[in-house]
Order: structure tokens, then sequence, then C-alpha cells
């Protein structure tokens, strides 16, 4: 079919270095690159955004991208009533040919390599999780993290806390939790939230390991690089170009739901971010494990619920 | 597992609950000394709010943190001032006017950011410490409390003065007595709208103070909203508290302990819902109302304009 | 606020102006409530273009925009009216309330557990009964819950003498984790991995009105709010309710039992909350997501007040707010305005009303 | 107490060579419904006690409130030393040293009594508490009264609350003194040593502003007297006539301007029946040994019976446990025990609704307050209290034509002036409110009537017309209850007389010529 415009519809600003800044980048590029016009609806929160969808169904998006959890309802419902193929995340099994994909992106490959990287730069032997919330895309990120840490150093210990329910710009609730794991004793700190993230990051400038060194930050998504401070050692970071690329072209061949779409370290939309704070030595063994993943003989699971994450964590204190 | 509660951790659990009830501490305070004078201050969060946004840009463009929580202080109060105007010299419903205060701070300090750092998120760096010879080196509570930002001390100081001038003072008598009988103040010779201005403006102050030491130790960082209803926590728990000063700092504390409480569990590795925990307080508030609810608990002319002579 | 004193918060301007005026100034009390009502909002744009222009954007633009897309274009305003459907309930409910001199505040606790419940029930009782039966049910039962969640309020105000602001201030905080807990433990879908209720399918919710996407809630909504006017102004129960509202010592006086009339305030005004979560969730939703909480009532609140507790004000300051609010998120997404803005002119809108209405209070005070 | 006998310090009082401390020149205060003070000119002399008397609402506590700061005159002046002054405030009237005891408390019950001095201070002052009750202890032995200084005001009974008041008055050390109705909780003893303080504070030059509703009190400290009726300053008795004429006199003297001619003008209005008819029928109305539970005034043993037809008279200070009563009556207030029969049938189970279903109508004092919604069109107050009864709501929904036919029948046939009858009641003057509660009340199947205090605030044709009502009303057959403050219209109506006091009916006079005098005395607590 014949494709002049897509949408995307992000639940918060897209200026936040991480979600919706990714998903609205990517779009714009992924749309420049194929020539489409891209709409975006950005800050539009967690409530009803079924006026937005149809909104932009009617100003003749050709392809409506629903960039959040909360819209995975909607989105769908929405799409059939205007006939408009939509992309959702975090609900695989609505796949539907001419209508519905998903790409419940995970980092979750890029989350083990920094779960091995973690492991390999703390010196404290504690690493920490914090998160604003608990998605299933966060959960996948944050088990895989700690199944990487666990496969570099089995004694490790892995540190995992909540801020709290819907904390997502609670900033002072994820500096508080920060500083609690990292009084904990982790020196590396794989963060998950967004205007809470700022808050993290910022517990990290301000705060020493309990061993006395410095405290180092995994970010995830997208590249804070250009307001770091010197405490960001990498990220997690997601390039969903390659996925929105190729809804683009599926719409247009007329291919669109027949499978979900997914990023990985194989194809570059998932990498781990190289920063002056990595050794060289260190970045070449990430790049070998790397390869291992890619290759199949590192296999890296993605568990999207909760409890396989609680679990994880539950289980590493007492193995040390 | 025992390796697990360290000193170190400990003191973070215990730094946590009062960093988180720090502002929960100012804004009850506050609003219970609006309450104590008769004035139904729902405009609070919005007061907290700018407090967070002004103290932050303030701390940041100077660097100096004091400056900042001045300008926290004079955010509050701008936000007070259009309820002293409106409520308490006009007479207009204090409900209304606080709901719309919120929201248009909410609304204005989000447009704010988004025009000045929503490209840079410029954070703090972080906040110096004024350790208390001999105390501070106490275990876990040593470095926990008494190792802390000054203002953390000026706040808890704030519960003693505000005791001390509910108590002692003829101000404290004249902002019960606004809140009692505001006729029997005005025939002692006492301006109540004077009074209870006062008490607004001072409510804004102590909010505003809360907002920004929530910006600026708290998260070291501004972002949008980002008070979360603490301030209608500030409302209830200045209701508990039957104005005693006291009451308010151990709900604010009891907030604080059950949000670092969470933390510890999951730290811990047990897993309960941290909405679970979090229901905690206010449950506990419930029941006290349930159990001792009764009417003398309010001032009597909470929420009422006084008007001289009427009837 | 001691007792059941309900002049006692301040609302005498609002409680003068409901009774209606003598038929010879009729036209003039007409002229002047128009006048009343226009004022502030013509103000409050003037107030909001202002600020528009110091962001450098231009109002016309923006206001053309919100019109366009809240009113003018056919899916724009069906949106507006879906949108209503929920907002008319919980202005319902606070008009019972408010006339009764209750200050519930727990409106957003009562709809969203009510929300809750329904999207938990709804699904199950789906495959069983014919959809009109389960529809019907989940009403029945988002109205029972959200009455139940202010019982507690209810009593200890009818008979304790308890502030209900506090009470029921506090309801909706625990309400909005229990409704977490609940999603999260209890109703959770397990066929995925998000935490949210099972989903009611499409063709199982509340009918749409002809050939457009509005849900049937705003007719609920409308009958509702419509209903709720005619109660409390033409009925004995209605009447019996405001003058508990307008003067409980009155009420003692006629006989009427204060404490009875207090629960059912209660219940009628939290029943019409729940109500509304159970549109929210069977005429658009169709599932509750963990943290979701649009906190509806916390916005209607001062809408009703704009309306002076009238239905049918009520009815027009909610398509108002609709609009835009609909409007408001297009109009900021094509001026590049962020979408913050709306709440911006919601509290210029209400700050103008109040001046507004200090104004008149002096020039009729001055025309004595 | 017994004997009303000016001291020799009154009837010696100093003569007012200076000019006046106050001068009310001409003030006129009105409010929505009554004029309170119309053109009032009153001076009050260094060194002398001015008593204002009057019938309740007569315009003094307006006076007073316009000395004190709280009210502010629609017309006329106020000067202070001779010069042109406005008392703006009540911070301002302190500051001229005019310290006043206010006839309702201002005391604020949450705080301790030494606390309730300190009020007014400078704000970041510690108030002086040990100071403060010493001072305390010394003013009350000086008046004869004990007060725990640190006792939370809440805690203490009316009496105290008003002994703790004038204490404070006492120690702001004013230069005039207002006291309004501060011996209306004293004992006698308490009055007594009150007065003799007055005359002390005279001695050294104080003014005393002194309301009072006993007359012997009045004589006994007052130098000079002012008499307001109905808002107008109907005379004043100088110092040296109220010396020459004595108390046998004076008393006849104030007593004619307070009432008026009584007798004279109620004859030449052929309104009062000379001599009421006995009734011979069996009670109607039966009470006995009524007793309410009350914090302020307990009321117990009250018995009385009413016949139909009769008017029986309930006479005796405001706020002698009377409202307590009618209350209870009405089903308003629990019994704490008793019995109330209306035609043989026990009602003091039912509720309101229910004594009114039987003809118990309550006609309220408190209009404004209770008796009617102020928002609420004439119409639907006229139906207060039978809301949802047929014909008016059908199915529980408002039937607009005969609610409106009633309405226009009702303020026809009482004369409400209105401008309609979706006029809000609380626009209406005070008398044509009342109008509409007797509409209200004396309409339907009522054959037993409470009037509690039915022309309180009223203009004198207001007063003609109700008192009328109550005539029309006891022989059309119904048992009434007349409870009012004034004793002129108590001996107008009344068939017999009861007289209440702290809450107990102190005696019953058939209203013959003896009766004036009997009551009277019962009233101020003179033969008591
Ligand atoms: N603030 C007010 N608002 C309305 N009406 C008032 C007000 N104050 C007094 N009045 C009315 O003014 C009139 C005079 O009242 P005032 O209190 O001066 O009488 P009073 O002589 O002190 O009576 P009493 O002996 O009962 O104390 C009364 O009709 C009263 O109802
Ligand atoms: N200060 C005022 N402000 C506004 N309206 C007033 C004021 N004073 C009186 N009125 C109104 O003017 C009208 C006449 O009032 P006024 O008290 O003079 O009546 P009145 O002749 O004394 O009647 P009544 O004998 O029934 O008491 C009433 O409607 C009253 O409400
Ligand atoms: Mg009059
Ligand atoms: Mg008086």
């Amino acid at each position: 079919a014949d494709l002049t415009s897509i949408a995307i519809l992000t639940p918060e600003a897209g200026t936040d270095y991480g979600w919706n800044q990714q998903g609205i980048d990517a779009a714009k590029a992924a749309g420049a690159a194929a020539g489409v016009k891209v709409v975006v609806a950005d800050n539009l929160g967690y409530g009803d955004v079924r006026p937005t969808l149809r909104e932009m169904a009617e100003d003749g998006a050709g392809l409506i991208i629903a960039h959040a959890s909360g819209y995975n309802t909607a989105a769908p419902e929405i799409g059939e009533e205007m006939k408009v193929p939509v992309a959702i995340v975090d609900r695989p099994d609505a796949k539907k040919p001419g209508a519905v994909a998903d790409y419940t992106a995970s980092g979750h490959e890029g989350a083990y390599l920094a779960g091995r990287l973690a492991a390999k730069m703390s010196k404290t032997g504690t690493v920490g999780i914090v998160v604003s919330g608990e998605p299933p895309s966060w959960n996948a990120q944050s088990s895989a993290f700690a199944e990487g840490a666990k496969a570099e150093k089995p004694g490790i210990a892995v540190r995992y806390a909540v801020i709290g329910p819907a904390a997502y710009s609670d900033a002072a609730g994820g500096k508080r939790v920060t500083e609690a794991l990292i009084a904990a004793g982790a020196d590396i700190i794989f963060g998950q939230g967004n205007g809470s993230s700022f808050g993290m990051l910022q517990a990290v400038e301000t705060n020493k390991s309990t061993g006395g060194g410095p405290v180092y930050f995994i970010d995830v998504i997208g590249d804070k690089t250009p307001i770091d401070k010197g405490n960001l050692l990498s990220s997690v970071v997601w390039n969903l170009e390659p996925v929105y690329a190729a809804m683009i072209k599926d719409v247009k061949a007329g291919s669109y739901g027949t499978h979900n779409y997914d990023i990985n370290l194989k194809d570059g939309s998932v990498k781990l971010l190289k920063t002056k704070h990595i050794p060289d030595d260190v970045w070449a063994q990430m790049e070998a494990l790397k390869a291992d993943v890619i290759s199949g003989k590192i296999k890296v699971e993605a568990h999207f619920d909760a409890d396989s994450v609680h679990k994880l964590v539950t289980a590493l204190p007492t193995a040390q | 597992m025992g390796a697990l509660f360290t000193d170190a951790f400990l003191t973070s659990l215990v730094l946590g609950a009062l960093t988180a009830g720090l502002p929960l501490l100012l804004a009850g305070l506050g609003e219970q000394i609006s309450e104590k004078a008769g004035v139904l201050n729902i405009g609070i969060e919005g007061m907290m709010l700018m407090g967070a946004y002004l103290g932050f840009v303030v701390a940041y463009t100077t660097g100096s943190v004091w400056l900042g929580f001045l300008g926290g202080a004079v955010g509050g109060m701008a936000v007070a001032l259009p309820m002293v105007v409106l409520c308490i010299r006009l007479g207009l419903n204090q409900i209304v006017i606080g709901i719309a205060l919120t929201l248009g701070t909410e609304g204005l300090t989000a447009l704010l950011h988004h025009f000045q750092f929503a490209q840079s998120y410029p954070r703090l760096p972080a906040v110096p410490t004024l350790p208390i010879p001999g105390l501070s080196e106490l275990p876990v509570i040593g470095p926990a409390l008494f190792d802390r930002p000054a203002i953390v001390y000026l706040a808890i100081l704030a519960v003693f003065v505000t005791a001390y001038v509910f108590r002692s003072t003829q101000l404290g008598l004249a902002l019960q007595a606004a809140g009692d009988k505001p006729a029997a103040l005005d025939a002692a010779g006492v301006d109540v709208v004077n009074v209870r201005s006062f008490a607004v403006f001072t409510t804004g102050a102590l909010a505003g103070v809360g907002g920004a030491f929530m910006a600026e130790v708290g998260a070291g960082i501004f972002v949008p909203f980002m008070t979360n209803g603490a301030g209608f926590i500030g409302i209830v728990l200045a209701m508990q508290a039957r104005g005693n000063p006291f009451w308010v700092l151990a709900g604010a504390l009891l907030f604080g302990a059950c949000l670092s409480a969470t933390t510890a569990l999951q730290v811990a590795g047990v897993s309960i819902p941290t909405d679970v925990i979090q229901m905690l307080p206010f449950a506990a508030v419930l029941l006290v109302l349930v159990l001792f609810g009764r009417r003398a608990s309010l001032p009597a002319a909470l929420g009422t304009h006084y008007v001289r002579g009427a009837r | 606020m001691s007792g059941t004193g309900s002049e006692t918060t301040g609302m005498g301007a609002a409680g003068a102006t409901l009774a209606p005026g003598g038929r010879g100034g009729a036209w003039r009390e007409r002229g002047r409530l128009v006048v009343m009502t226009l004022g502030p909002i013509l103000g409050a744009l003037v107030l909001s273009g202002l600020l528009l222009l110091v962001l450098g954007v231009d109002p016309l633009a923006y206001y053309g925009y919100v019109v366009e897309r809240g009113l003018l274009s056919p899916y724009g305003v069906q949106a507006t009216f879906t949108r209503m459907g929920p907002l008319l309930l919980i202005a319902a409910g606070l008009i019972v309330a408010f006339r009764a001199g209750i200050w519930n505040l727990g409106g957003d606790g009562q709809f969203l557990l009510s929300a809750v419940v329904v999207a938990a029930l709804a699904p199950l009782l789906a495959p069983l009964m014919p959809v009109w039966l389960v529809l019907l049910a989940a009403l029945l039962v988002g109205a029972l819950v959200g009455a139940a969640w202010s019982l507690l309020p209810a009593l200890l105000k009818a008979y304790q003498g308890v502030n209900e602001i506090i009470t029921t201030l506090m309801m909706t905080f625990l309400g909005v984790s229990f409704a977490n807990v609940l999603v999260k433990l209890f109703f959770r879908d397990p066929t995925t991995t998000v935490p949210q209720t099972r989903t009611l399918p499409v063709a199982d919710r509340l009918p749409r009105l002809f050939d457009t996407t509005v849900s049937s809630g705003v007719l609920i909504g409308l009958v509702a709010i419509i209903a709720v006017h005619v109660v409390m102004t033409r009925t004995a129960f209605g009447l019996k309710l405001r003058i508990v509202g307008a003067n409980p010592r009155a009420a003692v006086h006629a006989g009427l039992n204060v404490p009875l009339l207090t629960v059912l305030t209660f219940a009628l005004s939290a029943g019409l909350a729940g109500l509304a979560g159970a549109v929210e969730i069977l005429g658009v939703q169709g599932n509750v997501r963990a943290d979701w909480n649009p906190a509806y009532s916390l916005t209607v609140i001062p809408l009703v007040f704009l309306a002076r507790f009238n239905g049918f004000a009520s009815i027009a300051f909610v398509f108002l707010f609709s609009v835009l609010s609909i409007g408001g998120e297009s109009a900021a997404r094509r001026t590049g305005v962020p979408n913050f803005f709306t709440l911006v002119v919601v509290a210029i809108l209400l700050v103008m009303l109040g001046v507004t209405e200090y104004l008149d209070q002096r020039r009729r005070a001055a025309g004595r | 107490m017994t004997e009303p006998a000016p001291s020799p310090e009154a009837a010696s009082g100093p003569p007012p060579s200076s000019g006046a401390i106050v001068t009310l020149d001409h003030v006129t205060k009105r409010f929505p419904g009554v004029v309170a003070n119309d053109r009032v000119a009153f001076d009050l002399f260094p060194g002398e006690v001015h008593v204002l008397l009057g019938e309740n609402g007569a315009g003094k506590s307006t006076l007073v409130g316009m000395l004190s700061g709280l009210q502010t005159p629609d017309e006329g002046g106020i000067l202070i030393d001779g010069r042109e002054a406005s008392i703006s405030s009540p911070a301002r009237a302190l500051e001229l040293g005019i310290g006043t005891v206010f006839q309702h408390s201002m005391l604020v019950p949450s705080l301790s009594v030494v606390d309730n001095m300190a009020l007014g201070g400078s704000w970041w002052s510690r108030p002086d508490r040990t100071g403060i009750a010493a001072r305390m202890a010394a003013v009350a032995a000086d008046i004869g009264v004990r007060i725990d200084p640190h006792a939370r005001v809440g805690t203490l009974s009316l009496g105290e609350q008003q002994q703790v008041e004038i204490v404070r008055a006492l120690m702001r050390g004013s230069r005039v003194l207002i006291l309004d109705e501060a011996t209306a909780m004293l004992t006698p003893k308490g009055a007594e040593d009150l007065g003799a303080l007055m005359r002390r504070l005279t001695a050294l030059g104080i003014a005393v502003v002194f309301i009072t509703h006993k007359l012997n009190e009045a004589l006994a400290f007052g130098h000079r007297i002012t008499v307001l009726r109905l808002g107008r300053k109907v005379g004043e008795i100088a110092p040296e006539r109220l010396e020459a004429l004595g108390p046998a006199a004076a008393t006849a003297e104030i007593i004619r301007l307070m009432f008026g001619t009584g007798d004279r003008k109620a004859a030449a209005e052929g309104g009062a029946r000379a001599v009421r008819r006995r009734v011979s029928a069996p009670p109607l109305l039966e009470i006995e040994e009524l007793a309410v539970d009350d914090m302020a005034v307990p009321v117990s043993g009250v018995t009385l019976s009413v016949a139909p037809g009769e008017i029986v008279g309930l006479a005796g200070i405001d706020g002698n446990g009377q409202k307590q009563f009618a209350e209870a009556l009405a089903g308003q207030r629990r019994l704490a025990a008793g019995t109330i029969r209306l035609g043989g049938e026990a009602v003091e189970r039912l509720d309101v609704g229910g004594r009114r279903a039987r003809g118990l109508s309550y006609v309220t004092d408190d209009r404004l307050g209770e008796g009617t919604v102020g928002s609420f069109p004439v119409s639907l107050n006229l139906l207060l209290k039978q809301v949802g009864k047929d014909p008016f709501w059908r199915n529980g929904f408002e039937r607009p034509e005969p609610i409106a036919a009633h309405a226009e029948r009702l303020v026809g046939a009482y004369d409400v002036r209105t401008p309609g009858i979706s006029t809000p009641i609380g626009k209406l003057s005070g008398g044509n409110i009342q109008k509409a509660l007797l509409a209200r009340e004396l309409t339907g199947d009522t054959r037993a009537v409470i009037f509690a205090k039915p022309t309180y605030g009223l203009d004198v044709q207001n007063i003609r017309a109700t008192r009328q009502r109550i005539r029309e009303a006891a022989d059309r057959g119904l048992a009434v209850i007349l409870i009012s403050t004034d004793l002129e219209e108590v001996l107008e109506l009344s068939d017999r007389i009861a007289v209440m006091s702290r809450g107990h009916v102190v005696g019953m006079v058939d209203n013959d010529d003896a009766a004036r005098a009997r009551v009277g005395e019962l009233m101020s607590g003179v033969g008591a």
C-alpha cells in the first residue's frame, strides 16, 4: 500500500534522553529515510489516548506507533475502527495481519552484557538495579542484567529496588532509593526510570561507594553523554529506527502484522554504549561476549514478569 | 543476609526516611499553622511545587544552597499571595481557590521547566552537610541524623519553634483564637485578617522550603510534578496532628519510614508490592480518626470567612 | 467546621445565588448570570492569550485549533462528548453532596475502586450472560462500590461529626493504593505480562450512539445529571437535602432526620462517582492498568462551583472543559506549546470566576 | 439585693462638670429588616455609671457594638472627648480606652483563662502568665470571685466565663468600661460586689456603661439611666432627677418608658381582653416533670397544663431555660425525663414530625437561625415542615400550583409584605418573616402552639398584629404556651403566667390585677 505519513504517540515529552525521546527520534529518522512524513504526539500521559489515535488516523497516518505499554489496549481497538495499522508494545499475542504488530522492545541482550560489564568493573562486589516501576520491558532488562552479573561473578550481590508505584516523576524517590543501594554496597547502578532517573543520576554523582571509590551509572535506552558529569559508565542503548523502518517497509509491502518486531544486538538496534570510563581491555572482552550472544553461544532469555526479577535478585544474597 | 544490614545500609535507610519525611514535615507544619488560624489551605501542593521550582532555579543559577531555600520560600509565598487576597481578604471559597492554585502551579512549573531545562536537565552538586560534633560519631544514626545539611536541623528546629510559638507567644494565642473564635480575637483588638494572612504566608514559606528541599536535597534536580501529592499528605498530617507540631513530625517520619521500609524489604529480597506498604500510614491515620475522631479535633472556624459584626 | 455546619465552608455566595429571583427582575437576573458566567471565561481567554504571546505563540491560532478539534471536527466533537460521560456523572455526584453541604473530596478514590472492580468483573460475566445484563450488573456494582467506599466518612460525619474533608481525602489516598493492590495481586490478567485487569471486548462495551464513536456513557451522564438536577430542585427528597445543606438547624427544626440524610447524601454522591468509574471502563477503557488514575474528580470540583451547583450549567462547563482538554491537546501539538498549558488555562479561569463573583457581590451590596 | 435602694454614692454622683468622654451624635444603625438604632443620642460622662435599659431587641447591644468598634454607624457621628472620632475597629476602641464585656462570650474556649486575658499583646512577646494571674487574682478578689487562671475556658460554666470577662475588662485599666448584661449570670452577691466595684471605679473618674434587665440593679448602681425602645431613645433620667424621684417613682417612670403606657394603649386599641373567661375544659396539653439535660441551663421538674383556648404565659429573663423547654416540647431535643400528653395521647417519644402531625406547633424565636432557610423562597419556607406532603408534593415531586396557591393564600391572609412568593425569605424584614412563621405554624390541624418570643425585634405594628394572631389562635380553641421576656406582652395575652428561672418554674400566677407586681417580682428575682 501507499504510505505517506506515520504517527507516533508517547506518554511524556520527547526530551527525556530515554524511552520517549528514543521512540520519537527513531520514528523521525525512519520516516526521513523512507520519505514518509512523521507526526509526533508527545506528553499524552497515561489516560485516554483514543481521541488522539483517531485524530492521527483522520489526519492520514498510514501507521500509528503507540509507544507505551499503557496504549496497547486502545491502539488495536482504534486501529481496527479506523482501519489503520498500529504498532504496540508489551502485547506480542495481539499480532494481527494487516492490523497490529508488536515491538516489545527489550534490550535484554544488551542488559545481559551490561550485567557482565558491571560485575567486571565493580570494586565492591555489589551492583544495584533501581526501577521506577515494573513494566515488562524493564523487567526483562532487570533480570538479564542480574543474570549477566551472576554469570560474570557467581558471588556477586545484585540489589534491586522499586521506587514506588507510578513513581515515574519521583526524582527525589529515585535519589533516595539509589542512595540506599549505594549504602548497601553497590558501586554500579543500573537505572531505569523517566524523570526519576535524573534523581538516580544525581545520587550517583554525589555519593561515594562504600569502598570509597566513585559510583557509576548504567543507563538504558538513551544516551545521556551530553549531560554526563563523569559517572555514566554505559547505557543499554536502543535504536528503534530499524524496527520502525521495517514496519514502514512491511506496511508498504502489505505484509504488516504477519510478524512482530524486536531489537537485538545482532543488527545493532541494541548496543552497549562505550564511554571513556570503560578500559579498553574490558571493552574488548565485552565485544567478545557480544559476539557470543549474537552467535547464540550465550543464550539470553527475556523474562517479562516482575516475579522472575524478584526470584533472581532474591536468590542472590544467599549465594554469598 | 547478615552482610546486607551493615551500618552503612541502615544509615542510608534512616537517612532516606528523614529525607523523604522532611518535605512532608514542612508542608504539614505549614498546613497546621493555616488550619490553626482557621484556613483550610488546599493550595499547599502548589506552594510546594513552586518552592521546588524556584528553589532549584535559584540554587542552580547562584550556586548557593541557602539562596535556593530562600527562593523556595519566596516561591511558596508567591502562591500564597493569591490565596491571601482571594480567600482571606475577599472571602472566596478556600477549596476552589486552593485547587485552582495547585492546578495552575503544576501547569506553570511544567511549562517553565519545558522551556528552560528539558534539554539540559541540570543537576545540583551534593548539598554540604554540617556534622554535629560528638553526635555525628554515633554509629548508624550519627551519620544519618547528625551529619545532615543545616536546613535539616533548621526544619526540626522549626517544629520546636512552632510548638513554642503556639504555646508560649502572643502570636500562638492569636493563631489559635483566629481558628477557634475569630470574633473573640477581633474583640481583643487583634486584626483577624492580618493574623490569617500571616498564617497563610508562613504556610507558603514553609511549604516552599519543603519543596525546595525536595528539589535541592531530595533529588538534586527539578522535574515537573515532582511533589507528587506530598502537599495533600501534608494536609492529612496536619489534620491528624490536632494542633500539635510534634505529631506532624511523628507523622512525617512515619511516612518516611514506610518508604524506607519498602526499600529495605525489596533490597533484602522480600517482595511486597510497594502499594501495600504505602497504604499503611493512611490506614493508621484513618484508624485514629475512627477511634478518637470527635468534633473538637479541628478549629471551630476552619474554612469560614470572618466578617466583623456579622452573626 | 464543626458539626453539620455547611455555610461554615464559606460558600455563602454560591448558596445565595441558588434561589430563583423574583419574577420582575428575572430578565435582569438572567442577564447578570450570563455576564457573570461569560465574563470570567473571556477574562481567562485574554489572560491565557497573553501568556501564549509570551511563549511566542499566536493565541488566535491556538484557540482556533482548540475550537476546530474540540468542537468542529466530527471525531473531535465525538471525543468531547465521550469524555463528558464520566465527568458528568462525577459532577452529578458533587452536586448532590455540595447542595447538601457535604464536601466530598474523595471522588477519585470512589471512581477508581469502582473502575477496578467493574473491570475485573465485567469480562468474567461477559461469557455468561447477555451483554445488556452484563452492562447493567456492572453499572450497578460500580455504583455500589463507590457508595461503599464512602461509608466510613459518611458514618463518621453523621454520627461523630468528623470533618468529611479529611476522611474523604484519606479514603482517596487509600483507594488509589488499594486499587493498585487489587490490580496487581487479585484481578490481574494472567495472559499478559502487563499488570492490568482482563479486557472487556469492544463488542461487549456500552453501545455507541448511532454511527459515531460517542459512547452512550454520555447519555448516562446526561440523564444522571439532569435527574440529579430535577431531584435536587423539584422533589421533596432534594429539598430535604438542600435544607440540610443550607441550614442544618432549620432541618432539625423542621424535623428532618439529619444523620440519615447525611449518609444518604454520601451514598448518592459516591455512588455517582462509582458509576462514573464504571462508565469509563465499560464505555471507553475496557480494562484498568496498574497505576492508572485520571483524577477527574479534582478537576470537576471547581467546574461544579463554577456552575453554582446547577445541573444544566454544569453540563455547559463540563462540555467547555472537555472541549478544552480534547482541543487543547491538539492545539498544543500543532502550535508547539506543551500540553501543560491547559492546566494553566483552567486555573486562570477559576480565579477569574472568583474575582467576578466577588465584584458582583460588592456591586449588589452597593446597590442596596 | 432585696431592696432596690440607690446607694448614697449613686445619689451623690459627681456632677458632669467636665464634658462627656464619649458622645453618640444621633447614630443610626440598620440591619436587614430592622433599624437597630434610630438616631440615638447618648452621652457618657466620667465618674458616672450610665445604665442602658430596654427590652430585648431594643438596640442596647448594637449601641455597645458601635462604642466598641464591632459596628460602625450608618448615620451620625461619635465624639471622643468632644472631638469627632471614628471607632473603626475593636483595636481602636481599646486604644481609646474603651473596654467592653460583651453580652455574648468573647472568650476563646480552647485557651486558658490567662491566655484569653493575654490576647492582644505584641506578636512575638511571651504572654506574662504569672503576672497576669497575679493581677487577675487581685481584681477577682476585688469583686469577690474566684477564678482558676489556668482552667480552659471551655470547661467553665457560662457564669464563670462572664466573671472572667468582667475581670479582663477591669484589668485593662480602661477609662470607659462597658458591661453588657454582665450580671446576668452572677449570683446576687456577685452582682452586689460588682456594683461596689463600679462605685469605686467611678470614684476614680472612670465612666461605666451598664446594661441590665434588673431594675433594682439599675437603680442601685446607676447614676444616669437611658431607656431604649425599638431602637429609639425614649428617655433619659439625669442624676439629679434620679435622686429626686426616689426608688419607687423611678421604677414606675422606667417601666413606663420601657414598655410604653401598657394598659392605656392596649385598652385604646381594644386589643386586650379585660378579663379572660375562665377555661373549664379539661387540659389539652399536659406536661409533667419535664427535664432536659443541657450544658448551660439544665431544665427540670416542669409541670404545666394548658386547656384548649387557654394562653399560658411563660415569663422570665432570657436564658433561663425557656429555649431548652420549648425545644424539648417541640421534639427538637431529647427529654431527660417527663411526659408530654396532647389530647390524652403521649407524644414525648415522637419526633418533630410526629408531634406536628398530631397538632403540636412551635413558633421559634430564632427566625433566621432555624425558623427559615433564608435563601429559599417564601413559598417553600411556608411548607418547611411539610416537605413531601400531599397535595404539595405528589409521588415526591413538587407541584408548583398548589404550592404557589398555598403561599399566595397565606401571604394574603397574614399580610406578609413580600415582593413575591418566590422572593428569598431572608430578604424580608423581621416582622414579615415573623408573619410567615405564624402563617406556617397556625395553618392546618394545629391544636397546641408554643410561641417563643413571638414579637422579639418587631416594630409596634407588627407586635400588635402578632399579638392579635395569638389571641385569635386561643379563641379558635388552641392551647397556647407563650414564652416571652416581655412582661407587658405576657400580661396582655395570658390567662395564667408561669415564671421561669434557672431552669425551673418558680411560680404560677393567675393573670389578675396583682399579677404584674407578682410576676415582676418573680422575674427580677426579688420575690423568688
Ligand atoms: N449583626 C446583626 N445582624 C442583623 N441583625 C442584628 C445584628 N445585630 C443586632 N441585630 C438586630 O438589631 C436589633 C437590636 O439588637 P440588639 O442586640 O442591639 O438588642 P438589645 O437591646 O441588645 O437586646 P437584648 O436585650 O436582647 O440583648 C435586633 O432586632 C437584632 O435582631
Ligand atoms: N441595611 C439594609 N440593607 C438592605 N436592605 C435593607 C436594609 N435595611 C432594611 N432593608 C430592607 O428594606 C425593607 C424594609 O425594611 P425595614 O426593616 O425598614 O422594614 P420594616 O418597615 O421595619 O418592616 P417590619 O415592620 O416588617 O420589620 C426590607 O425588605 C428590608 O430587608
Ligand atoms: Mg422592622
Ligand atoms: Mg443585647
